[in-house]
């Protein structure tokens, strides 16, 4: 489809909707109604808005849908770290209920308890599955629990008085909002390189922490799918200054059922259920994470918590130590149910199923990838990987010039998501394969096979791949446009008033 | 004859067979899995099988299992609802659902310009839509709730003058008050302004004593929480005088009748777009925006990714992508703004396709239909005996205070009364709000006819 | 203010704008419309509006409408059912529903092989899917229902012997006889064979006394409308022996744990596929199939459209399109085989999903926990005092008999009882098998669990 | 996509959805379930159904999905005849309802008074549409209401007594089915040709008529768009023998408040619901026809028919002069639901203007598509047409050797429908197109644009067109395949038998 921009759809007059209008007796009593109005609050000239009848509208977003890859219609294992596994479409049914759909966070628990039933049970599996005593739904993303962990750490050592508490350690290879939150709380943030072997450095460790320290915030496995196995040491360490420790599970997919957060010592912990627990990543969210902590740390946590008074479920928010609110209401409650119901459709053994053909996937992966000339999987040589790979293309580009960005722009000809890394790349040309449980021997080997024909082309006509990509709806996008004040332009109407003359429209 | 003795083999697994797994260890030269794990210390190893609930292994098993629970609920479809307090009953066009159900985009994440070229154009076009609706040129990629997006636009506001006093109004929901003294206790020094009994309104005068040349940031809602519209220029031009950044939180569904706010003065302009064709969820439906001029300076302010226009290599083709990238976290890490992170993408699509289908005319006949219920039902319910709208003649938008003090009944009374009559009352403030008395927040929107009103007030007189 | 006054512009109507109008007016020089409709005589043309109910023109005001009607409707997920006769409540798995309401399958008609290639596509593998289930080679695209397709059957083999003398079991829905009756008026001679009332089977011995050579088809249901299990191979032997053609009707979804008729000698199957995956909608889910050998003078008398699978001009390409389509009254009117025209393919691509998604472990699994259920239920509800089950010893799928003559009430009078308990009971054979006194038909498949058969078992202890 | 056939997905061992066991109680009572089975009704071996995971099944079928124009995604005036609307998505949203969706048919009336109202008052709306006294909704498709009505003219004469009807006319350009669905009836059937200005020829209607003739089954306008002015006359002189007349309204939709069936004589009806009345044409069904008759012929309408007793609504099948059934149970029940809400959206205004702005596109779009050099809209030269135009590319291909039907395989590399016509051919190389009312200037114009274009490579560059398709999910389909017994395979098992040699799988 070569579609335009929907404001270019317009045409004088077209309705798409109409808006069911008010009684005449109803319209009566409001003659008047913009009489109390401050004249400057009265709009004075239509949103210029597009007019559009309802089936072109409706036209222009299913072929801009067509225009996207969903996990749905390929062999998404090209996002490694984004954990892209099957959504049940059950759970999509079931959230699309009224009996969930049409409900207002505020009525009345009475009128409720299903959902309040739904989160209660989820907390229990989350509970089983961490290790820790306590779990709120409130964040409304990975990021966002992490946010929180980090909140709680600043106020349970602000409980303390631990004042000089203004340090907070991760390391460069954990998500990069570990560090970010950290620091809008004020920390200080000591960032740990891995050593050579890619297992964070625990030497480093060991130099950083002091009585400033107020907490350790740790991915692991890293994005490299290497679990660092003095896992407990780090958290130890830690502790003995003081500090609390925050285990980013962003990485968990292969460790349900195999280890917990608890017990390799960590305080807090988070999980995105859009990751781990096949909701839907729907473009970007709407998402859940999930913090979990320990007794000691359930003072602090952000209201309102899911409580039940024999049988009786309600919402506690009588939490005056408690960091407040995170979020809006109760977070995404229609997230939980989709991973409830998953966890419920698999059980116990079906999660360790699940993590376990995770990382039996991954581990097939990569020997496939690893036949293919100019890949590598750096540090950790000759060791089994957990959920992920981050491999590195640096042979290939010695020998051929090409980037692995340049091949991701190929693969995206063949209609396959390839992803580099999050920057910095501390490996030269880096990308990241992630097939989780949902793919099969034949979907892999289909990946790779793609990757192979891609990479031969790099050695053989590396021109193609240079000046991919050929067969997307779009060609290569001129990027001086982005980081330009001069030029950039975030909405039609900026475009339209920078680029006048250039306008296609 | 029972298939119970075999291992099961699982539908979202296709590597569960016997066959898949060992086919792939051989491959490996694995023994078994827990060969992967070696890296993991004994002693931190589960012992044996996770404490879960039995499955419910068949489809039909786990539909029946939620089902009967999510039967346990009374929705708004059920009973009728006068709640809002910042979440909101409006008609989703069909359109929206048909769009954000797409599998497509149900299941996309972080793909390239290229391969996911539809989602970007998408956004891109949600963007551009709200930028016409505020008539500002910067708009974000949504945060996750207009809590969210208040929140940030505060500390953008402090970095961008490089000041740190910001006075919030106390008309303000009390949870994003929290939200926000949270999220901005490192950098931030929160005051709020309080509310003018009277009027339900920002207190002008407390804002002038509050005002000086340290503020950063004049904060309000708009309309209020109390569902009262403020006199945004009035607000917006001391902020301006005193060189604090105006910043408004708004109703975008108000925008068709009320004025942005771009054109009283306010520099960022945040909100929620939930009104905007999501589902209410239980507060599952929420994300925020936050939008801006196209000063560069702000511009740089911005956690949130925003999604920028530009020609490719074929002329007359656009493509889309990050707009100053380096402003984020995700290239600076700690040294970004904020932090950004997966929020709430697929509404802001659902939005685009809400205001594509609405365009300017359904804008203003929403908001008029809206400004025109209020009305009516506040010389309704007003008149019912013992039944006071304390800010009876200010300007009201979707929803206003209800008194019921002189009824010598509780809100909470009332409202399970009501509940039994199958109407969800407005919601209690007595808790929060305890100077209003026992006053509830009644909301009404385009969902309610004339009749749903009548019911409500003909209910409340048999219940007072 | 209002806008009453201004003309309706429709958003199902793009150029229901004034704008449009008078621009296409102008563009082909007419002064009005009226001037297209100049060839319908005056006296022809209505004057004025057609007289309907005021239009709820708002998506919102048309969708409470609906609602409020259909919430008049109490459902088979609101109450417990044991219905059955020909409309079954199966699971629907949700892929089933994901990809039959997917916007390009809805909204897609005629389209050629090469646009709507997937619409080809999807039916060649559910033709195929089917032929695997029923070990036949030749299977149509749907036609309207499991009725359509039997009187079509028989008429087929009316066809292909050149005979028009058609024995027809009587262990059949009788709407389905009447329906075969009005079809097949023209050309066939219908005989009824009884009912073994002992047996709730096709009588052996009146099978043989009305078959001879004459006879063009011998015609049942396996499992017939009384849920019996027929010994298909027994009344095929016969009808092969006598040069007539076994047709037989099946339920697909038993085909994993019983024979697919050909392997019992059927040379022509039909049968409904609502059971594969379609809700049942009121009875909106039916479509009907009819399969047979790949026997040339067999497929020739197909009126359906068949679609087969051929390579492209590029190797290892394949394409789909249509098998001797001259056979057709698209083709060649009144001299095709009976007609064609749009029926249910949605519901065969559904199907086609519904048996890609069981695979053979699925249909095995299904096929015998419903064998299962129906045996568990018939010794308990035989157990219950008063009530026997006329055919406890035979083999039944899904459905049986049950009579209620020794409690001294009648079906009407129980199943209302029930009904207030939230019980859909059996259907009421009474008037239409007034043989089986007061009897009712319940059905039993994968959606009921234990508890939900012992919750009938107490009710109607509870009733009688 | 380049997506195989679905069995060759199968992996051994793989499941696609698990089926709820039954307690072991019952499996208990059931351990002999198998003993009373006759040893032949078993079934010996599994059936080869392909064995696939719930996410490759899925991802198979939406690429299948998009490899489908869908009228949601195109400007589909194309398929001439086939009036291609909007379907609105709120009337889905109804339909899909679990009120709807899962009601069983034989459920006391009592339980189902919503669905029944809305049939009732949806034969309501029919009868003012159509002036007819009642209506059935039994048929599940168009041919399907011929048919019905063949059946009731068979019935009526039967039931008069008049053995000697037995021919029934139609004409050349009415729809196959009024001539087939006669014929099963039969009644010798008598076709009319069109006169030299493409209407029916009244004389050849006297020359037929006679004591014999039974009926007249007949569409108005025909699939040219060319309205009879004669209608009456036709009617009248079928009349006078005897015969009774059933008006075909497949192309109704440029007629709706401007004229009834009715007022013009008719006693029998027919309305596509999928077409008409914008119900989704689901690939080919489910739909509805409906049956509309005059109050003489409502004992003969097959049953059961929707009755109101006192605002109690009831199933009435005493029809003991009835037709009898013609579909199981109702019909198709949530077809009748999106044909109501669409018309109860509309009112009687809404769908004049469907009538009028529909017949305003289509003389739009023949003012377009007449500019366009080679086309041609033989016969009443000079008139306006209804709904619809029956084109013909005969001096296109005079002056370049192509053919209508290569047109439409080069428009499909654009992305758009094109129907010649149903055969036989009447008009040299045709062509029909139907913009209904759903369709923009725009958007018809953009659909002229790519005619236009795809005419003008005709002319400049014929082997493009000839060569087509070439931008499609496939190429040129190798037709001898399907019309010898020998290697025709209508499933995959027959084509693996026939041509195991070349299977690609």
């Amino acid at each position: 489809w070569d579609e335009p921009v929907v404001m270019e759809l317009s045409a004088e007059g077209e309705r798409g909707i109409l808006i069911p209008e008010a009684e005449q007796a109803v319209r009566d009593a409001a003659a008047n109604v913009y009489d109390t109005l401050p004249s400057s609050m009265r709009r004075k000239n239509a949103p210029a808005l597009p007019e559009i009848a309802q089936n072109r509208v409706l036209r222009h977003y299913l072929r801009l849908s067509q225009e996207n890859l969903g996990a749905d219609l390929q062999v998404d294992i090209g996002q490694g770290t984004c954990t892209m596994k099957y959504n049940p479409k059950i759970n999509d049914q079931l959230a699309y209920s009224p009996k969930m759909a049409e409900l207002h966070p505020l009525q009345d628990e009475s009128t409720v308890q299903g959902i309040l039933e739904v989160m209660h049970e989820f907390e229990k599996i989350i509970k089983a599955i961490s290790g820790m005593d306590k779990a709120s739904f409130q964040p409304r993303g990975g990021s966002a629990a992490i946010y929180a962990n980090a909140a709680v750490i600043k106020k349970y050592h602000d409980a303390q008085g631990n004042t000089h508490k203004d340090e907070i350690i991760t390391t460069m290879l954990s998500h990069p909002s570990d560090a970010a939150c950290a620091k809008l709380f004020g920390f200080k943030i000591i960032t740990l390189y891995p050593d050579d072997d890619g297992y964070p450095d625990i030497e480093a460790l060991k130099a950083a922490v002091s009585e400033r320290t107020a907490g350790l915030m740790i991915t692991n496995p890293e994005d490299t799918g290497i679990f660092n196995p003095r896992i407990q040491e780090f958290v130890d360490i830690v502790h003995e200054v003081g500090g609390l420790c925050a285990y980013d599970q962003a990485n968990a997919n292969g460790l349900l059922g195999i280890t917990r957060a608890r017990d390799a010592g960590f305080d807090l912990c988070q999980f995105n259920l859009h990751k781990t627990f096949s909701t839907p990543h729907n473009s970007g969210g709407p998402a859940v994470g999930v913090q979990a902590v320990t007794k000691e740390l359930v003072p602090y946590l952000p209201g309102p918590l899911v409580e039940n008074d024999n049988g009786r479920y309600y919402l506690n928010d009588d939490l005056p130590h408690g960091i407040g609110k995170v979020a809006a209401f109760y977070g995404a409650a229609s997230v939980v149910l989709r991973a409830y119901a998953w966890v419920m459709n698999l059980g116990a053994e079906g999660l360790k199923e699940v993590a376990e053909i995770a990382v039996l996937n991954n581990n097939y992966l990569m020997g496939e990838v690893l036949k293919i000339k100019g890949s590598s999987a750096p540090w950790a040589k000759g060791k089994r990987r957990i959920e992920q790979v981050r491999y590195s293309w640096e042979e290939l580009h010695r020998d051929t010039g090409i980037h692995s960005e340049q091949l991701g722009l190929r693969m995206a000809d063949y209609g396959l998501h390839y992803w580099t890394s999050h920057h910095p790349y501390l490996l030269p040309e880096p990308a990241t394969f992630e097939p989780t449980e949902s793919y099969s021997i034949t979907d892999m080997d289909e990946y790779v096979r793609t990757l192979k024909a891609v990479t031969e082309e790099a050695y053989s006509n590396p021109a193609i791949v240079r000046s991919a990509p050929h067969n997307c709806p779009i060609h290569k996008i001129r990027h001086d446009n982005f980081d330009d004040p001069e030029r950039w332009a975030v909405t039609w109407r900026a475009y339209c008033r920078k680029h006048a003359d250039s306008s296609n429209g | 004859m029972s298939t119970t003795q075999k291992k099961t083999v699982y539908p979202y697994i296709p590597n569960s067979t016997p066959q898949a797994r060992q086919f792939m260890l051989d491959a490996v030269n694995a023994k078994s899995v827990d060969e992967f794990y070696a890296d993991i210390p004994k002693h931190l190893k589960l012992d044996g099988l996770l404490d879960l609930p039995a499955p419910k292994l068949s489809e039909f098993g786990l539909k029946r299992h939620v089902q009967k629970l999510l039967n346990k609920n009374t929705s708004t479809e059920d009973n009728l609802s006068f709640l809002g307090g910042g979440c909101y009953q409006h008609h989703v066009p069909s359109v929206c659902d048909e769009v954000n159900q797409r599998s497509e985009f149900v299941t996309a994440y972080a793909g390239e310009p290229y391969d996911d070229h539809g989602r970007f154009q998408a956004l891109f076009e949600y963007t551009s839509l709200m930028g016409e609706l505020l008539e500002m040129d910067v708009v974000n990629v949504p945060v996750y709730d207009g809590f969210q997006a208040a929140a940030t636009s505060i500390r953008m506001a402090c970095r961008y003058t490089g000041k740190r006093k910001a006075l919030i109004s106390g008309a303000i929901n009390p949870d994003k008050l929290k939200m926000i003294t949270t999220y901005c206790q490192a950098d931030v020094d929160i005051h709020v302004i309080p509310v003018d009994q009277k009027t339900g309104g920002l207190c002008r005068a407390s804002l002038k004593d509050l005002l000086d040349d340290q503020t950063a940031v004049v904060y309000f809602d708009n309309p209020n929480y109390l569902g009262v519209i403020e006199d945004g220029e009035a607000i917006c031009s001391l902020a301006n005088e005193a060189g604090a950044v105006p910043a408004v939180a708004v109703d975008p569904i108000s925008l068709g009748v009320l004025a942005p706010p771009a054109n009283y003065g306010a520099k960022l302009v945040t909100g929620d777009i939930q009104p905007l064709g999501m589902h209410m969820q239980f507060g599952g439906g929420h994300a925020g925006f936050i939008a801006s001029h196209d000063e560069p300076d702000m511009v740089m302010q911005y956690p949130s990714r925003l999604f920028g226009i530009a020609p490719t290599e074929v002329p007359g083709e656009y493509g889309f992508g990050d707009v100053a990238f380096e402003r984020t976290s995700f290239e600076k890490r700690e040294n970004g703004q904020e932090y950004v992170g997966t929020a709430a993408v697929l509404w802001g699509i659902t939005a685009g396709v809400y205001l594509a289908t609405m365009g300017p005319q359904g804008m203003q006949e929403i908001g008029e239909g809206i400004l025109q219920r209020n009305c009516y039902a506040k010389q309704q319910l007003s008149k019912l005996p013992g039944v006071n709208v304390p800010h009876f003649d200010q300007p009201h938008f979707k929803e206003f205070v209800v008194n019921f003090d002189d009824t010598g009944k509780t809100v909470a009374e009332i409202n399970l009364a009501l509940q039994e009559k199958g109407i969800f009352a407005g919601h209690d403030l007595s808790a929060d709000w305890p100077e209003l008395g026992q006053s509830a927040l009644y909301c009404f929107t385009e969902v309610h006819t004339q009749n749903d009103i009548d019911t409500l007030c003909q209910a409340l007189t048999e219940v007072l």
